[in-house]
């Protein structure tokens, strides 16, 4: 891991809306001893609408980031938001495959790209790079009551051929990253459902639908609480969970968390540095029910005495009563 | 339901223009309905995933250009994920999509207005400024009100700049713009 | 030399790309060619009548047919030469269709190309000698392989036909897929009902040897005379003393086994009968279950054994049969469902696959013929069938049809009515595929007399929720996404070949496909026969086929063997390694080299070490040919100076 | 499809009968359009190709040789192919020696099925050859 530096793609979103999920990535790595480094004035992306004009433009809107991070010198961005991650895989795919395709991409830049630079996604850099047994390793607290539903989003790793990382119908990498920090993973089927992505603002109705089934079946599955691993997951669930309930006649209130939040709290980071108070359903049931390992053991240890002595008790009730 | 007279109908350039641009083959397409099964917005399309591929292969060009389907496809991959025939379908969504601009058969103006809205700021600061994308969208959309219920919220919990953040380089960001509109112009 | 040329137009299969005429004008200039002509259909019989007629008129002597692969009529023409009074072997042929004229578009670089090949098969028959086979004695013994259906349908053809039959089969009792299932399409017969008594027959058949639990370990030797060895797996039950009483299996104290007959739909004991009827009725240990294997004490059956049968210390033992040919039925092996993550990838224990589900409905299954679904072990109501679960699925590497399930999908579909009379169930399908007698009607009936629901399309997920399972998929004819919340979801899981038919075919040296099945000599008119004589096919080792498909080329296999061997002496192929004497300097190479151990050292009476070839064993591969560093040892009818007037014709030309 | 039009070039080509010969009658079958300028030798096995053959095409006008045999582990006659393999890497590293573009031989395994993979190797090697142009010994050496 020392060696390594990455290249840190924050975009836009977590500029503005999700800042909470930049802090939190910002506070594990450093937790995770992952190096990284923000490449000097990126721009946008591109996102979908820019693949609707011109898949070439679309590419070079991409690349210009791709080639600030390869003249930097450095071989790995990782990137947060799933949505800037699809379009620099994509841009990345479409350049190696197609050699004019690559010339017209950079006949828009002033800066050429070599296709020298492999996008991964935060969650591939934590499970893949640090390591399940890192991330055990840094954990300090302990959130009994926190059942999660893990909730990878449509495109964190689909379509295979270009995420290129876990299983593209049941992922498995953040129930393990979760798990192995201590929290309960429930068993979710809609793992990879769409939840509306970027439609939240034209066409509101239908996003609220298709999120209000991803959280339902949350529930359905004894979830209390949602991770997520996208920006535009946590806006359509957790912004806009009143507004689902309205358009759905739903009563949901479910907190959702990017799970680099919940590593954060297991972590010790306090509910300001992880940007807890950004979320529109509150989570701080959960930072109040947080113990230390510490006091987690000796609760168990007195749970233990506890059952050990009922257990005494109604044996020695049975030898009186046989 | 009106018939489609397949002699007259068939637009045979139309066919190899997205077999071309996507650099899929819709004829490997046997109508499974894989696509349509798993889109999670079936329910919103004007025709479903797999229609649109079959009305590829009839060469039906002004039903799929004109249809709402392919604007309301968020690219979400579970078609590509799931054809058993491995298409790409969702890049020949994408595909179409850049096809129905080019031919000013957009049938979705709002979310072509978001599209447009979003692009905007991206050539103006270089990155997305959220609140300037919704405003303009509202503006041009006339649908003024648009998640002005989620602005309280969004502010109560400081989640967002008032003001755009502009990059150094927007200028930079804004030539990719310009000269992509000159090589169109260039090459047609 | 007086060579004679025939150029085919097969109709328009050559003609319509190729100028033959231009071709035998090009051709009659070769100095040694006395004739040369074109004919519509060479292969006819006045096609062939031509070739010996001409013979006779043009005092003809050696003969070059350009027309197909010699793959599809070298034999056909050689007998025609030879019926004219030819040698056999002054015949070639040129391939100008299928390397041809079905191959390119151009016409005048196709005619050139043709030209080019037809010259080198005249320069090759020009080299050519006069060769005579030699006859041996074959041992009339038929190794099968594989104890299904089709194998014991072929065992069972070959022993009436007076053979004696070596069957093996790798699991503990023969029986294969078709044992398992409950009823069989389209007259929902009792499958062990009709098979049952055709396993009794093997059993009793004194001609019949059979080898339960046992494997092919090698094979030697050629058409006529093969050794085979069999590796009898250890069973650690001495099966001369076991009465297949069952004493042990009811009080094995394992009882997580796999089972592997059930398919895994219920445990079984460490040491088990596979099924009632099993034939051997035998019992077997499993060692990765049992406690003496694994935690090193039980013992219980041992005690328990009436027969004192049990013996721990058992080892495989390899035992040596000798035949003279051999049919392959090792059948077929299905698509695991954890190729299939959106339908669970096999977590969810109430998505099952079809042959999961026949145990499930049969009266000797772990439910003893209730249906009751694996979770809770209560009766569903809502049953879907997903047929191509994996086929004609190019995502995952199986484009093809699977072939059967749609029929076993409509009697599966009908039992459940019959079992669960309140039962709703649907099939979700891409085509029905019925083309078999009384088929299509059969998949009619499910839907005008059962009510099963067939809905066209494909479908997406299964997931569950709550006691339910959603399928969620599509109504193509409809243009609608449907879900249909279900108690039980039965896949048709892919048909795939077995997992080491490979490695068999190997040893076999028979060609298999991209997917592991073997390739048949020729699709249409050799379809049980193999590249390799004496080795014949029979059942779903080929391709996925249904039960008569596979009891057919059982009864077609056996018929081959029984032809082969209804001569008690075969004709070798002239066609092998000759060494002159003169030229062998005694280095050997090639005794080292020869894969088939088919040549041997000879001292000759001036106390020369010399080559020697045993002719019958040669193959005709020719690798001591290309490994003689004297040209000593010669492969006839591809020697090196025949193959290098192929080269020059076209080189030096 | 290179054909008379830009000028065919002499590529011999040796294909064992069980696998690749069949490899090429499936192509055909399929109506799998290839290049013209190969010519095809049927011999038993690839193990029967002496690189002596190969050496004596190149030599005597040929501008390119294909050997073709079954699939390691596949072979017709056990272990022909692995005999022809090591044969004819040993002559591939041999033929700059000879002032021939090593390019200019190849080989490869093709089953009696595999008429697409055939298509492709033909295609593939006749570009290769078309691209070194006719051979010249003078000029290569």
């Amino acid at each position: 891991m020392a060696n390594k530096r990455y290249a840190y793609y924050s975009g836009c979103s977590l500029e503005g809306t999700a800042v909470e999920y930049d802090k939190s990535v910002r506070l594990i790595f450093d937790a995770l001893g992952v190096d990284y480094i923000e490449p000097e004035d990126w721009s946008c992306c591109g996102s979908t609408p820019a693949h609707t004009i011109d898949h070439v433009f679309a590419a070079a809107l991409a690349a210009r980031n791709l080639s600030i991070i390869e003249k930097m010198g450095l071989d790995t961005v990782a990137v947060p938001c799933p949505a800037c991650l699809m379009a620099f895989k994509k841009a990345q795919y479409f350049m190696e495959k197609d050699e004019t395709f690559k010339e017209k991409v950079n006949e828009l830049l002033d800066e050429k790209y070599n296709c020298g630079v492999y996008a991964k996604s935060t969650l591939q850099v934590l499970y893949e790079d640090v390591g399940l047994d890192e991330i055990t390793k840094r954990v300090t607290h302990v959130i009994p009551d926190m059942k999660v539903a893990p909730y990878y989003g449509c495109i964190t790793n689909r379509p295979p051929k270009l995420a290129q990382f876990d299983d593209p119908e049941n992922p498995i990498s953040m129930d393990k990253i979760l798990s192995a920090i201590g929290i309960e993973v429930c068993d979710f089927a809609f793992k990879v459902e769409c939840c509306g992505a970027a439609f939240g603002v034209p066409k509101k109705d239908m996003v609220n639908r298709l999120s209000a089934k991803v959280i339902s079946m949350a529930i359905e599955a004894g979830a209390n609480c949602i991770a997520v691993a996208c920006p535009l997951c946590q806006q359509n669930l957790d912004l806009r969970q009143e507004q689902i309930n309205k358009t759905t006649g739903s009563n949901f209130n479910i907190p959702v968390l990017y799970f680099t939040q919940i590593m954060g709290l297991a972590y010790g980071y306090s509910p300001k540095e992880l940007g807890l108070d950004k979320l529109i359903v509150s989570a701080d049931n959960f930072v109040h029910s947080r113990l230390t390992k510490e006091q987690h053991e000796l609760l168990k240890q007195e749970q233990e005495k506890g059952k050990k002595k009922e257990v005494k008790k109604q044996e020695t009730q049975e030898e009186e009563n046989p | 339901m009106k018939t489609i007279n397949l002699t007259e109908s068939t637009d045979w350039n139309f066919i190899e223009e997205v077999k071309k641009e996507s650099g899929q083959d819709p004829s490997l397409c046997y109508q499974c309905g894989n696509c349509t099964a798993g889109c999670p917005y079936s329910n919103f399309f004007d025709y479903p995933v797999s229609q649109v591929m079959r009305l590829i292969q009839t060469g039906q060009k002004e039903t799929i250009l004109t249809s709402k389907a392919i604007w309301l496809c968020a690219t979400c991959e579970t078609c590509t994920t799931r054809c058993p025939c491995e298409i790409d379908v969702a890049h020949i969504m994408d595909v179409l999509r850049i096809m129905a601009r080019r031919e000013n058969k957009v049938s979705e103006k709002d979310i072509k207005t978001f599209y447009d809205s979003f692009l905007d700021s991206i050539k103006k600061f270089g990155r997305l400024y959220e609140v300037g994308t919704l405003i303009s969208y509202n503006l041009r959309s006339g649908h003024l009100f648009t998640d002005s219920d989620l602005g309280p919220k969004v502010l109560a919990h400081n989640k967002i700049h008032f003001l755009p953040k502009k990059i150094r380089g927007s200028e930079k960001v804004a030539k990719i713009f310009e000269r992509y509109q000159e090589s169109l112009k260039k090459h047609g | 030399m007086r060579v004679g040329v025939f150029i085919c137009h097969c109709g328009n299969n050559i003609a319509g790309t190729v100028d033959v005429k231009a071709v035998a004008e090009a051709i009659r200039k070769i100095p040694g060619v006395a004739y040369a002509t074109t004919y519509m259909y060479t292969c006819s019989e006045p096609g062939q009548d031509e070739i010996k007629q001409a013979i006779k008129d043009h005092n003809l002597n050696r003969i070059v047919v350009a027309a197909c692969s010699p793959r599809m009529h070298e034999l056909t023409f050689r007998k025609t030469v030879e019926k004219a009074g030819l040698n056999r072997y002054y015949f070639e042929m040129a391939n100008i269709r299928e390397h041809i004229s079905w191959i390119g578009e151009d016409k005048e670089a196709n005619t050139k190309k043709a030209i080019d090949v037809v010259k080198m098969a005249v320069a090759k028959v020009m080299q050519d000698r006069p060769l005579y086979s030699s006859s041996f004695r074959i041992n009339k013994r038929v190794l099968v392989i594989g104890g299904g259906v089709a194998g014991m349908q072929a065992a069972l053809d070959c022993a009436d036909g007076g053979l004696e039959v070596v069957l093996v089969e790798k699991s503990p009792s023969i029986g294969g897929m078709m044992s398992r299932l409950d009823k069989t399409f389209p007259t929902i017969d009792c499958s062990i009902c009709i098979l049952g008594p055709k396993m009794v027959d093997v059993a009793q058949h004194d001609k019949i040897k059979l080898y339960a639990y046992s494997e092919i370990d090698e094979i030697k030797g050629y058409v006529g005379n093969y050794q085979i060895k069999i590796r009898k797996k250890a069973t650690y039950v001495d099966w001369t003393k076991c009465t297949g009483c069952g004493a042990c299996m009811e009080k094995c104290p394992s009882r997580n086994a796999y089972d592997y007959f059930n398919f895994g739909v219920a445990p079984t004991k460490a040491i088990n009968i596979p099924f009632p009827q099993a034939i051997p009725k035998k019992a077997k240990i499993d060692p990765n279950y049992c406690r003496h294997f694994t935690k090193g004490k039980c013992g219980v059956c041992a005690k328990i054994c009436p027969t004192k049968a049990i013996n721990y210390e058992m080892q495989d033992e390899i035992v040596t049969e000798e035949v003279g040919a051999i049919i392959v039925a090792t059948g077929y092996s299905l698509l695991d469902l954890e190729k299939l993550p959106e339908y669970g990838g096999g977590r969810y224990p109430d998505v099952i696959s079809g042959i999961q589900y026949e145990r499930l409905l049969n009266a000797s299954g772990p439910t003893a013929g209730h249906i009751l679904r694996p979770s809770d072990h209560i009766e569903p109501k809502t049953i879907v069938f997903v047929s191509c679960a994996g086929s004609r699925d190019k995502s995952i590497g199986i484009p093809y049809c699977s072939n059967f399930c749609c029929m076993y999908i409509a009697k599966q579909a009908i039992l459940t009515k019959d079992h669960i009379p309140d039962s709703q169930s649907y099939v979700f399908y891409m085509d029905i595929r019925s083309p078999g007698k009384g088929y299509d009607e059969f998949t009619r009936r499910a839907q005008e007399d059962y009510g099963v629901k067939y809905i066209r399309g494909r479908v997406s997920r299964i997931y569950p929720k709550g006691k339910k399972m959603v399928v969620k998929g599509v109504d193509t004819l409809l243009g609608s996404q449907v879900e249909i919340e279900a108690d039980l979801v039965v896949l048709g899981t892919a048909v795939l070949s077995n997992p080491d038919a490979a490695h068999l075919a190997e040893k076999l040296h028979i060609s298999y496909d991209t997917f592991g099945f073997y390739v048949e000599s020729h699709p249409k008119l050799r379809p049980v026969e193999t590249n390799t004589s004496g080795v014949f096919l029979a059942g779903a080792c080929q391709g996925p086929k249904d039960i008569p498909a596979s009891v057919g080329q059982g009864s077609a296999a056996a018929s081959k063997v029984l032809a082969l061997f209804s001569k008690d002496m075969l004709e070798s192929d002239p066609a092998v390694a000759k060494v002159d004497i003169n030229k062998c300097i005694g280095c050997l190479k090639c005794v080292r080299t020869c894969p088939f151990q088919a040549i041997k050292d000879k001292e000759l009476r001036d106390g020369r070490i010399v080559a020697d070839v045993i002719e019958t064993v040669c193959a005709g591969c020719g690798v001591c040919t290309s490994t003689c560093p004297c040209g000593a040892i010669q492969l006839q009818h591809f020697t090196d100076n025949q193959l290098l007037a192929e080269v020059n014709a076209l080189c030096l030309a | 499809m290179s054909g008379l039009e830009n000028k065919e070039m002499k590529i011999v080509g040796f294909l064992c009968n069980w696998c690749s010969y069949g490899g090429a009658d499936t192509a055909g079958v399929s109506r799998f359009k290839q290049p013209t300028d190969l010519r095809i030798i049927r011999v038993p096995c690839s193990g029967r190709v002496n690189p002596l053959f190969v050496v004596k095409a190149l030599l005597n006008g040929a501008d390119g040789v294909l050997v073709s045999g079954c699939h390691p582990r596949d072979c017709h006659y056990s272990d022909g192919n692995f005999y022809a393999r090591r044969r004819l890497e040993m002559l591939k590293r041999l033929l700059p020696f000879l002032g021939i573009d090593h390019r200019r031989f190849h080989y490869t395994w093709v089953s009696a099925s595999e008429g697409a993979r055939w298509q492709q190797v033909v295609k593939d090697f006749t570009e290769v050859i078309h691209k070194l142009g006719p051979l010249n010994l003078t000029r290569e050496a």
